[in-house]
């Protein structure tokens, strides 16, 4: 297991550095860029490349790299030129992480909590209209934009229901500790804080857990089906044990084995799908920043996220794999 | 000979065989779900190939700008000869909604076709050689897998200095060369170690005839499913790549994801500008998933009997 | 803590006196120095705080005395006394003087390596030229003397219609050199794409305004400013404001419905009718900025003849646009700068829409099969400009009409358009231009006053003539002379050279709600919030 | 009264568009206490589907299960789920095929031995622990206090096997199903499950019903043979009286069909002709009329009844006559 | 005719275990076959028996080099085949051919049965016209066994027999002079089994084919073969005529295989003895040293056994055998006794590393 954990890590590196080389070349052949984005329309063709000049962008796009892979071992990753104009895409990064966890946690744990009961009752009921229609609901939540539903949910949900549809808090005083809000109230007792933030988590989190509802959902019922399919089910029955420990001992923790590698897969879509829909609701995570950093075309903030994104998937996928190796003594044993 | 008798007594219908899609179809054709998805993207199909007769304007023409006042949020309502009235530009929405499904369809095509193709290439190659090629292959496979998606797609779609219609194809469409290249690797190498594939060896038949007459179409059917899926996964992708400002941005030709994502901001105001193109989006997708779905169950040996 | 907490939370709302004015921002403002700053969403939240030597008088462009009780030109206009006002108090508590004005301007000319970029001072640069050491770059500054601690003596190189409402600029605000001092204000540094800011503009920014600075919640995307109870004026009403990030335009709306903000900038033109409808107050600023039609004359040689540019002009239906496609209160433009800066020549006539016109123009040059290159950006919205793909699909549609072929590009704003535009790329382009103050030379001379500007105007033999002429107004010291030089010269451009086509002015407007009073919308975008009281 | 007594037991299966396919048609069977009991047959013929049934075992939905099963005098098809779950496992003990997949994968092999005990026999997990080594001890694991901790791709196919028997045994049953133990099986390991099943069976008296295709293992095994044939029983007999007198003609092409070790070489086989395949149902006649070599006219037509001669059971219209071959050897 | 046709001589397969941080490196073999010599002559049949896993079928394929064998040659009609290469290769493979276990699996779904046929034909240039091949097709079907009407279907619609008569009559379209049959009825009902056992049978006479079949069934290996060789765990340990094996087992293994087979007739299974083997075959990966049986055998003895490897040595007149104590045990020297049986350890990560990289789409993510 740590051979394997090692070789991904490894793995990992070898892809952030190509991964890092390629956006960074591609980006800086690129017209525009910082230049145009602090010179704005007042620019003009001194200013321009006195600037580009000034920044070292005239360089060989290499001894750029390396300067830049310098700087990124001090953490210094640039500094954002449209996001947070000014800030460092680190500090930004930073600042932003916690939101989009927060964000994504809350999601994927409507989605789990949605997803599965209703993916085991689909499978026990193998179909049922109950089944029929859970499945169809959930290829429609596939198929739906992402953005459409948030701003669907956005226009009605918030005006029928009052709640508030951009931001992560108001602007009331909270102290900051963690930069998860939810956390931060709980942690200092500042508990209006806490609803506030929550109350705030509710549309965008809805929005983004739709896919991996419906994911999770599906695997969840096709996981279910095949086990309920499975000898040992039958051994189980056939010694008479009752049918909650069938349920939970033989059914459910062997159909959580393809359902937990979902999870895992699920935050390549949330991270996606974040941008999408904390666009929508103006919720400041990393998801915002990548869609203002898309549209402004911010480069510096682009490239960290980017990497930080993949840094991420790979180890959140890391990561459930390792847990898949814990609930899966067939992979733990090796 | 004892047996040549009873062989000949044995029942084998003197019919033409059915092969293994020809069966397929026979249970998807009873398929409701099946059914419906066909239906949707037989129309769909349809009405983007007829587009140019059924749209009664042309969806380039601005015919309704006088009705255009943006400072009192007024855009053209519906009148005789315009039932879903004009967008933002005065120009006929029901034509652009109609002539949208061309573009639609081209986008899903062409970036599936895209992607299949770059994946056809990379999985064969890998699939077929193994050795040294597949390590390599599937090393940029990993390394394109290593980005969430539609992200992989937007940080594309935002490297091109020009944006257009075919980059948000090629954004697309690149997203989903490692997904078939894995696919297809994947069956392949299984079907390497098949027993029909070393039959043929034992044969003498070429390996260039083996990986394209027995490895290559057997591997094909789970990629051919994955093609109707991201048939539909590439429509909402271009509409999201269009949310973000990645989209085309010359409209006079449209298409339903740009006209979803351009009018983000009177979604309040104007809803049916959004809805419109949403719903079909909405419509021609679940079409697209649920023939990929069935047919997916339809060729699954599992539920073969 | 969370009983503190708990009770300034409780303390908002009720009665003209006090209150929180939440106002939502559509990004992040990049520092809080005003003279770094080159970004609109800084100076909206630094002239709460900073003031400078004069002002723009509240709704206008026109310049008063502010943090000087009033200023004298020498004769020969180079030489500039200030008197300023006694007992105003930085926010540190120290004293404001002639010093304190003196160290300032010398602070501004002496910034030294990064500090003298431009994308830093860039309003410096702008307006005064170059720095102490760079001499190749003559400044338009000399010398600052304090006479006395209430009179300032500013000596210029030369004459320019500029001075001294350039002081009116946030970027010139005076700061507290107590505070410059401490937090290393000039410290500026070009750090790999960009640069980073000291201290003095990332966390204390010490102005004199009715302001001051509290907090920067980066996590929540809010800026926060208390009042400031020793102010020298008129204490402003409210307790604070809070400056709520909201990128997205339309979340920004639905705060405000949601009552999460009390208002925000640049509200869609398509949502005033129902912003005010719903009750909130649509103040519109008086459109001080200009839209126009650039004309590339290098590129393509047919463009360098007349004909082919006032064709251009005849095609185009700007009636219908600025009807269709612009917010209420949008004229179409006669000439490259609005009625209100002085300079306007009423006297040139409006060329209507005239597709035969055109045609026959274009006839006339030979140019029947004319193609141009267009250029219009993408992911981008301006006040002059609020959504160029609709204006250009109408401007499109009409150029289509009068037989012109385009070869249409479309790149992003900072993606490409500004640099292909700027490198003379395209034949034609979108572009347009919102003044800073309202002298002549902060338009015309801005776009013509050199001859290798985006039009090329050194192409044809009057761009050198313009360029001469443009000069010689600025230098003028008698303002109705300059006047006049500039309305001559606005003539000529329109009639004789038309260098580009302008098309509109639009109103920019900000949306409040009806409980929020005192707030003075300002063709410079200038709203003082001291003033302003909720409830 | 026996044990087991099944009686006409029938099951149709109904899948949706489909014909209802009758899967076991009229099976009836004793077993007495310490007695075994073989059904054998070919693929498809029935036999799982008739032991699923006995334990209750089939889905819900789209099966009809008719005839009855009495256990020591109460009808099994008639108990509520929830009576039949107290039984399994307690009275009745089932042995799989497949010993791999009939063990959770993710449950040590311990808790799946305990749960049966915890669940039938009220005893504590740790309890439940000791009782499970001494039974993992008693099939014949050895290590049993690591085996009770390891997981089942742990263990070698004989191995799990054995597990699989101690579970079935663990609450002692009186009637014990097995359902092909010993296919997925290496011979030389069969030959270690089989001794194992004949000893466990004799010790604790429990009655057996031994499901295979292997005419071998029930010569050696049953006392009773049911020879299954599309669903029915077409013969059953005393084992040494089928083996020895075969009247079916279908258990007569069965064993001149299998290669037997102890036969000189060079004698041809004879196969049965055709396939499981091309059988008829039962409602048209014989079943096997289409294979049967010895098959007349009225096969064709008439369902043959169960017919009782000389302490076997016969499903016949022509059966074959001792001493002569089924039918002369047709030769091309 | 008595001449040898095939010669197998030290063929070894060892598949090698990847393993490694970055790059994989081997970390150690399957020892799947390790050592076996043969010989078959023309036209007679020659039976390899043994448990599953102990190597019969790699044998096989490595002896038409469907997989290549580590170590060793096999010599074909006097020529080297293990040195063939290329063209070469290809061309020669027209003399021997396979029929394998699963005969679903080993017909390519996508395919009828006439091309399935002709694929071979073509591979070699022998389908002259269509009008020969079209004969050459039906001869086929009928010496199999099929209606011609057959050759329009498609694999799935014919029943297991039939279908391992297509690929039977697949491996006859080339007139090759060696079968291959990988346990050809063992994935068939015990009555369509004898059918296709009489089939191999009755070609074998009619096309004068020599055969290795491979089976774990003795029985019906011992019926159809002129001579038996029993594998245990990668190597021959016995090999005699068919009645011979029977009538007199030498080495401890094939005793205990042949009491363990059960036959079906109460009198004889009442009478035997079984000779039982302890514990299970072990793992391949890490076979036993010396004798590779001494795990399990009831005669080992203290000396040679657990240290020493045994030849393969005639011990009467065509029969061979690998044990240190052949005549020992054959003249009733030596008794069988007890054996405790030792632990075999079950998967221990002989497949390679899973890359676990997840799918990259949300529909693939839904299958
Ligand atoms: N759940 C089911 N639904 C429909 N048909 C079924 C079901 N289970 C079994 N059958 C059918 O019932 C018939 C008898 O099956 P059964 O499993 O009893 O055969 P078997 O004698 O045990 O064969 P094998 O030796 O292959 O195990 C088969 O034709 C099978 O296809
Ligand atoms: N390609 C391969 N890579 C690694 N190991 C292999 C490979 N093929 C076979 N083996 C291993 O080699 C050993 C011998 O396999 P082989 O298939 O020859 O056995 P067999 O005697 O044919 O068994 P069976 O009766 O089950 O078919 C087994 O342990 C198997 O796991
Ligand atoms: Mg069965
Ligand atoms: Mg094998
Ligand atoms: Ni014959």
């Amino acid at each position: 297991m740590l051979r394997y954990t090692i070789r991904r890590l490894i793995q990992l590196v070898g892809v952030v550095l190509v991964l890092s080389l390629l956006l960074f070349a591609w980006l800086r052949v690129l017209p525009g860029g910082p230049v145009s984005a602090l010179l704005g329309e007042r620019a003009t063709p001194e200013s321009r490349e006195a600037l580009t000049k000034q920044l070292g962008l005239d360089q060989p796009i290499f001894v750029q790299y390396f300067k830049f892979l310098g700087r990124a071992a001090t953490g210094d990753f640039g500094v954002s030129t449209g996001v947070q104009p000014g800030d460092s895409a680190l500090e930004i990064f930073l600042q932003r992480f916690p939101a989009t966890l927060e964000l994504s946690f809350f999601a994927i744990l409507i989605a789990i909590l949605v997803g599965v009961p209703l993916g085991y009752i689909a499978a026990k009921r193998r179909g049922s209209w109950f089944d029929n229609v859970s499945v169809v609901g959930s290829l429609i939540g596939v198929a739906v934009p992402v953005f459409f539903l948030a701003y669907v949910l956005k226009g009605v949900a918030s005006s029928a229901l009052g709640l508030p549809s951009s931001g992560r808090q108001d602007a009331i005083d909270a102290t900051r500790v963690t930069g998860f809000f939810t956390l931060d109230g709980m942690i200092t007792g500042e508990w209006d804080a806490t609803l506030n933030a929550l109350e705030h988590l509710i549309l965008p989190a809805i929005a983004l857990a739709t896919i991996p509802f419906a994911v999770i959902f599906r695997i969840t019922r096709a996981a279910v089906l095949d086990v309920l399919d499975e000898d040992f089910v039958r051994t189980a029955e056939s010694k008479g044990l009752t049918a909650p420990v069938i349920r939970r001992r033989h059914v459910l923790r062997n159909a959580m084995l393809p359902v937990v590698t979902t999870i895992g897969l699920q935050t390549g879509a949330l991270l996606s799908g974040a941008v999408l829909t904390e666009k929508v609701f103006s919720f400041s995570g990393v998801g915002e920043a990548l869609a203002i950093g898309f549209e402004r075309r911010d480069y510096p903030v682009l490239l960290l996220l980017i990497i930080m994104a993949t840094i991420v998937y790979v180890v959140v996928n890391l990561l459930v794999d390792l847990s898949y190796a814990l609930i899966d003594p067939r992979i733990r044993t090796r | 000979m004892v047996l040549g008798l009873s062989a000949k007594k044995e029942k084998i219908d003197a019919t033409a065989g059915v092969s293994l899609a020809a069966s397929a179809w026979k249970r998807l054709r009873r398929s409701p779900v099946f059914l419906t998805g066909a239906v949707i993207i037989g129309l769909f199909i349809l009405v983007s190939l007829l587009a140019p007769w059924l749209a009664p304007h042309n969806p380039a023409d601005p015919m309704l700008i006088d009705q255009v006042v943006k400072a009192r949020n007024e855009i053209p309502p519906s009148q005789p000869g315009h039932p879903l009235g004009g967008d933002l530009q005065g120009r006929d929405f029901l034509s652009r909604v109609l002539v949208g499904s061309q573009q639609t369809l081209i986008v899903g095509v062409v970036a599936t076709l895209f992607g299949l193709t770059g994946g056809l290439i990379l999985g064969t190659l890998a699939g077929a050689l193994g050795g040294w090629v597949d390590s390599l292959v599937m090393r940029v496979v990993d390394v394109m897998l290593s980005l969430p998606s539609l992200l992989l797609a937007f940080s594309i779609a935002a490297m091109f200095s020009r944006p257009s219609q075919f980059t948000v194809i090629l954004a697309v469409s690149i997203v989903q060369i490692p997904v078939f290249a894995r696919l297809l690797r994947g069956s392949m190498l299984a079907q390497r170690h098949s027993d029909h594939v070393l039959a043929a060896t034992a044969l003498g038949v070429k390996k260039g005839a083996i990986v394209f007459r027995h490895m290559l179409p057997n591997s094909l059917g789970p990629v051919i499913v994955q093609s109707t899926l991201v048939l539909a996964t590439a429509i909402i992708e271009a509409a999201a790549l269009s949310f973000l400002g990645l989209g085309n941005p010359d409209d006079r030709t449209p298409e339903w994801g740009q006209m979803l994502g351009d009018v983000q901001k009177v979604f309040d105001t104007h809803p049916h500008l959004a809805a419109w193109p949403a719903i079909c989006i909405i419509i021609v997708a679940l079409g697209f998933t649920l023939m990929g779905e069935t047919l997916r169950e339809a060729l699954d040996p599992k539920n073969r009997r | 803590l969370s009983g503190c907490a708990q009770s300034q939370r409780d303390s908002g709302g009720g009665g003209q006196q006090g209150g929180t004015l939440t106002f939502g921002a559509a990004g992040a403002p990049k520092l809080f120095d005003p003279f770094y700053a080159t970004d609109g969403e800084t100076f909206r939240v630094s002239r709460q705080m900073f003031e400078g030597l004069v002002g723009f008088k509240a709704g206008t462009a026109e310049v008063e005395p502010a943090l000087a009780t009033s200023y004298e030109p020498s004769t020969d206009g180079k030489t500039w006394t200030f008197t300023l006002k006694e007992g105003v108090k930085f926010h540190d508590g120290t004293e404001f003087n002639a010093e304190a004005v003196c160290f300032n301007f010398e602070r501004w000319y002496n910034q030294k390596g990064a500090g003298q970029s431009d994308a830093v001072s860039q309003y410096w640069l702008d307006n005064f030229g170059g720095f102490k050491d760079t001499p190749d770059k003559p400044s338009l500054y000399k010398s600052c003397t304090a006479k006395d601690p209430k009179t300032a003596v500013v000596e210029l190189n030369e004459v320019t219609s500029q001075f001294p409402s350039v002081l009116g600029f946030t970027s010139f605000s005076i700061s507290s050199p107590e505070a410059l001092k401490k937090y290393d204000a000039d410290n500026v540094q070009a750090a790999g794409d960009a640069f980073t800011y000291p201290a003095y503009a990332t966390e204390h920014p010490t102005g004199t305004g009715p302001f001051k600075f509290s907090k920067y919640d980066k996590a929540n995307n809010t800026v926060e400013l208390v009042r400031n109870d020793d102010y020298h004026g008129t204490k402003a009403n409210l307790d604070k404001i809070v400056f709520k990030i909201i990128p997205d335009e339309t979340a920004r709306k639905q705060a405000l419905k949601a009552g999460d903000i009390d208002g925000y900038d640049l509200p869609n033109a398509a949502d005033w009718a129902s912003l005010k409808s719903d009750g909130f107050n649509v103040a519109i600023r008086p459109a001080f900025n200009v839209f126009y039609l650039g004309i590339n004359q290098k590129n393509n040689p047919k463009l360098a003849d007349l004909k082919v540019r006032q064709a251009l002009q005849y095609a185009i239906n700007r009636e219908q646009l600025v009807k269709s496609q612009l917010p209420e209160g949008a004229k179409v433009a006669t000439q490259f700068m609005p009625d209100t800066v002085n300079g306007y020549n009423k006297s040139i006539t409006e060329v209507k829409y005239d597709p035969e016109k055109a045609k026959s123009l274009l006839a006339e040059a030979g140019a029947t099969d004319l193609t141009l290159k267009a250029y219009w950006p993408s992911e981008v919205t301006r006040p002059y400009m609020p959504s160029p793909k609709d204006l250009w699909g109408a401007i499109a549609g009409d150029l289509e009409k009068a037989g012109i072929k385009l070869d249409v590009v479309t790149k992003p704003w900072n993606g490409g358009y500004l640099t292909d535009v700027d490198n003379g790329i395209s034949d034609i382009f979108l572009l347009g231009w919102t003044g800073d103050n309202g002298t002549a030379h902060n338009w015309v001379g801005t776009f013509f006053g050199r001859t290798d500007n985006r039009f090329n105007t050194g192409v044809s033999p009057w761009g050198a003539t313009l360029a001469a002429d443009l000069a010689k107004a600025n230098s003028e010291p008698n303002e109705s002379e300059r006047t006049k030089l500039y309305e001559e010269i606005n003539k000529k451009i329109m009639e004789e050279y038309l260098p580009a086509i302008p098309i509109s002015h639009s109103p920019p407007a900000l949306v409040l709600k009806s409980d929020i009073k005192g707030v003075v919308p300002s063709p410079l975008t200038d709203e003082k919030f001291g003033s302003a009281s909720k409830g | 009264m026996a044990l087991l007594e099944v009686r006409d037991l029938s099951v149709v299966f109904q899948r949706k568009g489909e014909e209802p396919f009758r899967a076991v048609d009229g099976v009836s069977f004793d077993v007495e206490p310490g007695q075994t009991v073989g059904l054998v047959g070919e693929s498809g013929c029935g036999k799982s589907v008739t032991s699923l049934a006995i334990m209750g075992l089939l889905p819900k939905r789209g099966v009809t299960i008719t005839g009855s099963v009495s256990y020591d005098g109460t009808d099994l098809l008639k108990l509520s789920d929830k009576e039949m779950r107290d039984r399994r496992g307690r009275d009745l003990g089932m042995v799989f095929q497949d010993p791999l997949s009939s063990l959770n994968p993710v449950v040590p092999i311990g808790l799946q031995v305990t749960e049966v005990l915890e669940r039938h026999r009220g005893m504590a997990r740790k309890e439940a622990m000791v009782e499970a080594k001494t039974l993992l001890d008693k099939v014949g694991i050895p290590d049993p206090n690591r085996r009770l901790k390891e997981y089942p791709h742990q263990l070698s196919g004989g191995m799990r096997q054995r597990a699989l028997i101690a579970i079935a045994l663990a609450c002692r049953p009186k009637l014990l199903i097995a359902d092909e133990p010993t296919t997925a099986l290496d011979v030389t390991i069969q030959a270690q499950i089989l001794t194992l099943m004949k000893e466990l069976v004799h010790d604790l008296g429990t009655a057996l019903v031994m499901i295979t295709h292997d005419l071998g293992v029930v010569a050696g095994l049953c006392d009773e043979v049911n020879v299954l044939y599309g669903g029915k029983v077409v013969e059953k007999a005393m084992r040494h009286k089928l083996f020895a007198e075969p009247r079916h003609p279908y258990t007569h092409g069965l064993l001149a069909s299998i290669p037997r070790l102890d036969a000189p070489r060079g004698e041809k086989l004879t196969p049965i002709k055709g396939s499981v395949a091309d059988n008829i149902p039962w409602s048209q006649g014989c079943a096997f009329a289409p294979r049967c070599p010895n098959a007349l006219d009225v096969c064709t037509r008439e369902t043959p009844a169960e017919e009782a001669q000389l302490g076997r059971l016969l499903r016949c219209h022509n059966p074959v006559v001792p001493g002569t071959p089924a039918a002369e050897e047709v030769s091309v | 005719m008595s001449e040898t046709l095939v010669s197998v001589q030290d063929m070894k397969v060892h598949f090698p275990i990847k393993r490694g941080v970055f790059f994989d490196k081997t970390v150690g073999y399957v020892y799947a076959v390790d050592g076996v010599d043969l010989e078959i002559k023309r036209g007679e049949t020659y039976g390899l028996v043994g448990e599953s896993g102990c190597g019969k079928s790699t044998l096989g394929r490595a002896m038409l080099r469907l997989n290549e064998p580590t170590d060793g040659k096999m010599v074909f009609d006097g020529q080297d085949f293990s040195s063939l290469r290329g063209e070469e290769l290809r061309k020669m493979r027209r003399r021997i051919q396979m029929v394998f276990q699963d005969p679903l699996s080993s017909l390519d779904p996508r395919q009828s049965v006439e091309s399935i046929l002709v694929e071979g034909l073509r591979a070699h240039d022998l389908d002259k016209g269509k009008e020969e091949t079209d004969k050459r097709l039906r001869e086929l079907l009928s010496a199999v066994g099929l209606p011609t009407s057959a050759l329009r279907k498609y694999p799935h619609e014919f029943s297991g027999g039939q279908r391992q008569r297509i690929g039977i009559a697949r491996a006859l379209a080339l007139n090759p002079d060696l079968i291959v049959a990988d346990e050809p009825v063992s994935a068939l009902d015990v009555s369509v089994q004898a059918q296709v056992v009489n089939l191999l049978e009755d070609l074998q006479e009619q096309f004068g084919l020599t055969y290795l079949v491979i089976a774990h069934d003795l029985a019906v290996v011992k019926h159809i073969s002129d001579r038996v060789g029993v594998m245990y765990l990668g190597g021959i340990v016995e090999e005699a005529t068919a009645d011979d094996l029977y009538e007199e087992p030498l080495h401890p293994y094939t005793r205990a295989l042949l009491s363990a087979i059960p036959v079906p007739d109460p009198e004889v299974e009442d009478r035997r003895e079984r000779i039982l083997l302890a514990g299970d075959l072990p793992s391949p990966a890490n076979p036993p040293s010396g004798c590779r049986f001494h795990t399990r055998c009831p005669w080992r003895q203290e000396t040679k056994c657990d240290t020493e490897r045994p030849a393969l040595r005639e011990l009467k007149p065509g029969h061979k055998v690998a044990c240190h104590w052949a005549e020992q045990i054959r003249s009733g020297e030596l008794q069988p006794h007890a054996v405790k049986p030792e632990l075999v350890e079950e998967g221990d990560g002989l497949s390679p590393d899973v890359p676990l990289v997840g799918p990259a789409s949300v529909t693939e993510a839904l299958g």
